[in-house]
């Protein structure tokens, strides 16, 4: 395993340390597990909260600022946080008028922010939860635990923490940002497993010439393995797997986002982007807004995501709000 | 052995500990090969939590004790497997009130946090889950209380079903949790939680027969 | 090997029709190689321009904007644009009061600048080229070609253009820029090499264990190879090669860029600068501000380069205008 | 063969495009190992680019088909190798009048382009350059001019001082170009653009020979 660390065992509190560095406008605590706005909740708005296992820098620690979360919970790498966690990250963000956790769907996740979310409530505080599950690689989803949450969870951050920032309430949030879930679908494709640092070497062996389709954000094998393709023919079938199951039509518009899972240089996720642009194209779909780059990571995993929401009524408007976070910023 | 005091309840607690503690590599190799590799590190940190955490815990029964190592990897694992065998150890620990628990009085707690573990992820035994080894388990103890057999008899029936149990879910498909994305792929694999809830049985059979 | 492409001739014009996909504010011609602002030369305004071989991106390309570059002059992969490029640059960027031309000291995009320069002054263009140095790992570097341009590029790229934006002329915009790039030091370490399109394979085998130290921006060896050791050792190295030929001293301000080559996870990166930040306040120099991020890459190498520049007089200020681009964007 | 025409530099920037193209791979090899591993591709792309560009060019003589050559070196090529082979070959090309070039003319046309790239790159022998390949090379064009030997021979002689002066880079520190970044770690290997240059005085050789 080459990475730069200290100790695989200190690797997060280290990062953690070097994000606290580099952003002072960040309170950042390690060992509760928060990441929270350094200047406090924000008087007289629904408080935003996102969290989830560590190593998928930068969600989502690097979404918090104004315009976006209030606090963020990292776990350990790629393991949801205990219940503590989820509720330190709610009281750092609540200012009275409740707290919109949302919670990616997998399993510890769930149970984990529920625990923590039936906590907040004994404690008196307000917690609405939005479940994120965007992930059409997983098929048969009503018999398992159902889709798992990736590339929309940035879309929900966004759209509900300018729709926060605007003033609107505890529910009104969390249903637009479930809302935002419905609307979109994402797929992802691994040339290369990714490492966690305390296990020291790749989560699968992964051949040459050979790539995992469907994978998830936690470095675990996809749902086949397939001959390494060119861009165009694979984008082709991603495009194909998230439109058959996309409320997306012809004449629609949507935001869409190609996303690098770590290891992934940019050249090539432009490039990716190009052939999902062709194929919005030939299926009459206008791509309203995008984003290509890193943000929701498998660590050093090389290989890409794309996610696309369709744009219903409110969303622009939310999405082209102003932001200044450290991982995303404009308007501001 | 005829039952479990608080010295036991401690002494399983330990022997569960070191025993992840041993086996954390392999573990975290069969969640790798269908889920994402963590199972071994998660199930480490929470029982040398828990097993610091019960050690100088003033207690008179074993209850108080299992409820300490639920709460402890409930506020320390995270994942999946921190709330699932979180709530199965408190839930049990509730239920068990003297300062002895004999085999009877195990098997009941042990199906209420059973049952607690399948309300809150929803799982059946053959979804390839924990519930898989500790379901057999729980029922090895309810034959054996039925039968009078003693703690150190019941609880290597219990492990020696868990260990079959985990065993079974090689073939399986799995239809919960994170190696229920894998679909087809997930079979010939053993299940990383039913691996662990094996170890945890196999401990207690460990302390119960001395 | 294994990249996101269609096929390995295509690499850079496809990567580059992605570009203009996802960025309708950018006008690019692939065909003379040439990313400009859509908008077009901005009036009364000097012209900042700066170009190279790709691979790096997002420099140059994604640096153009409002408060940035006019034009990128994007060459083929780690190879110096021709001279026709380069001009074509120039000429995207002239408004009349000529053009600041940065240029990385490479033998190739040197020369080639020059060709430029003069082709531009023969028909009337006034252009003034700034030199970029500041990578220290080259040694003997007065025997030789001279030290190799590498991040402080986006110091001079981002200080330049809000000079210029403010309205300076062609003489003060060019004299900072070398003032920056004086004031400016990096270093850069590899733990991968990376992987040419063409080229099909890795620049050199690097073991297991093993990592260069020194390395460039084009996938060429470092100075050294070395046992990989602990991010804190290896960032001491590094930041000891680094002041001890910077014209840091303590009580100094300085901007630090800790940059990923492509490859490697964000978490890391932050990782480095809590380290960078831990020397910096043992020798009491402060961070007035930094970056942490992918800014010049080499494809998809694993590895980073640390970046100080001594802050002087007027730096600041033009650090924080407003900048607008793909990859660097803020108070806008 | 006594003297160059119209043809025979045709002949030679279509042999040196064939020659380069076969050996792009290896030139691209020799410049991973103390550079960015692009010379191959980039001496390809340029000298299959002037290929074309002479081939239906009308010229009465050799000069403007160099000329033609190291122009559309410059402009197809980037680099370093683009500006420097592409003034190595319009400089001599200027040079060059009449109908025919013979030795004499096209030994003082390429000291002429030699003397240029050398006033571009600030190389001397020995900084493990193409300049290493090409002065040796030229110097024999000029001792063959001297003696009064025919084109195909002095050609000949141009290809075997070039060859060996690229072999002889292999154990120099290069100090100019890219490998220099390298410091000791370049010696050892073949300078990727004196074993290109080698090439285009071998192409030289065998066209003249012919
Ligand atoms: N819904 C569920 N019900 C019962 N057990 C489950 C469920 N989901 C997951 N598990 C168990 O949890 C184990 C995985 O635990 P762990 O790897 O620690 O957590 P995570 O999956 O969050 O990484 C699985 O092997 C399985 O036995
Ligand atoms: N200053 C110089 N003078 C003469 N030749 C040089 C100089 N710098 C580089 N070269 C030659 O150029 C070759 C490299 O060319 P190429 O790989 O095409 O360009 P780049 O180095 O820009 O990638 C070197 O092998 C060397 O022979
Ligand atoms: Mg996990
Ligand atoms: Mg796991
Ligand atoms: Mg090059
Ligand atoms: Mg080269």
């Amino acid at each position: 395993m080459k990475k730069f660390l200290n100790t695989p065992e200190s690797y997060l509190s280290d990062a953690l340390a070097g994000l606290a560095a580099a952003h002072p406008e960040l309170r950042v605590d390690a060992e509760n597990g928060v990441v929270a706005r350094a200047s406090g909740p924000v008087e007289g708005k629904v408080g935003l909260v996102s969290g989830g296992g560590s190593g998928h820098e930068p969600l989502h620690s690097g979404f918090v600022g104004e315009g976006m979360l209030d606090a963020a919970c990292p776990g350990e790498v790629f393991t949801s946080p205990v219940p503590d966690g989820f509720l330190a990250g709610v009281k750092a963000a609540d200012a009275g008028r409740g707290t919109v956790l949302i919670v990616k769907n997998y399993t510890g996740d769930v149970m984990n922010a529920q625990m923590a979310a039936e906590l907040a409530e004994d404690e008196g505080l307000r917690v609405e939860q939005v479940l994120v599950n965007d992930d059409v690689a997983v098929e048969d989803s009503t018999f398992t635990a159902g889709r798992r949450g990736t590339g929309a969870t940035v879309f929900v951050e966004k759209i509900c923490g300018a729709a926060a920032a605007r003033g609107d309430g505890l529910e009104a949030v969390a249903e637009l940002g479930r809302r935002v879930n419905a609307a979109s679908r994402s797929f992802a494709v691994a040339l290369t497993a990714c490492t966690v640092p305390t296990a020291g070497r790749p989560g699968f062996d992964l051949p040459e010439e050979e790539i995992e389709v469907g994978v998830g954000i936690h470095g675990e094998p996809g749902r086949r393995r397939e001959k390494l393709r060119s861009a165009r023919e694979i984008v082709g079938e991603m495009m194909e797997a998230i439109l058959q199951d996309s409320p997306l039509e012809s004449g629609d518009e949507a935001v869409v986002m190609v996303n690098g899972m770590g290891g992934t240089p940019l050249s090539e996720l432009y490039l990716v982007f190009g052939e999902v642009a062709r194929v919005c194209g030939d299926k009459g779909i206008t791509i309203a807004r995008n984003l290509v780059g890193d943000y929701v990571t498998s660590l050093d995993m090389e290989g890409c995501s794309i996610t696309l929401c369709r744009v219903e009524e409110g969303f622009l408007p939310l999405w082209d709000a102003p932001v200044n976070t450290p991982a995303l910023r404009w308007g501001v | 052995m005829h039952a479990m005091d608080t010295a036991l309840a401690k002494a399983w607690v330990a022997a569960a500990a070191d025993a992840v503690s041993a086996e954390a590599e392999h573990l975290s190799r069969l969640d790798a090969a269908i889920g994402d590799g963590d199972h071994g590190t998660n199930m480490d940190r929470g029982l040398t939590g828990a097993r610091t955490a019960v050690d100088g815990l003033e207690a008179d029964g074993p209850g108080p004790v299992l409820v300490k190592t639920g709460m402890t990897m409930i506020s320390r694992v995270g994942g999946a497997s921190g709330p699932l065998y979180g709530t199965l150890l408190r839930t049990a620990g509730k239920r068990l009130e003297g300062t002895e628990a004999g085999v009877a009085d195990l098997a009941a707690a042990l199906r209420a946090g059973l049952e607690a573990v399948q309300k809150m992820g929803a799982a059946k035994p053959g979804d390839k889950t924990l519930v898989d080894a500790l379901y057999p388990a729980v029922e090895a103890l309810e034959k054996a209380a039925g039968q009078g057999t003693p703690l150190s008899e019941a609880a290597e029936a219990a492990a020696a079903a868990a260990e079959q149990g985990a065993q079974a879910t090689v073939p399986l498909q799995a239809r919960k949790g994170r190696a229920s994305y894998l679909g087809e792929r997930s079979i010939g694999h053993e299940d990383p939680g039913a691996a662990s809830s094996a170890l945890l049985m196999r401990a207690l059979a460990g302390v119960s027969g001395a």
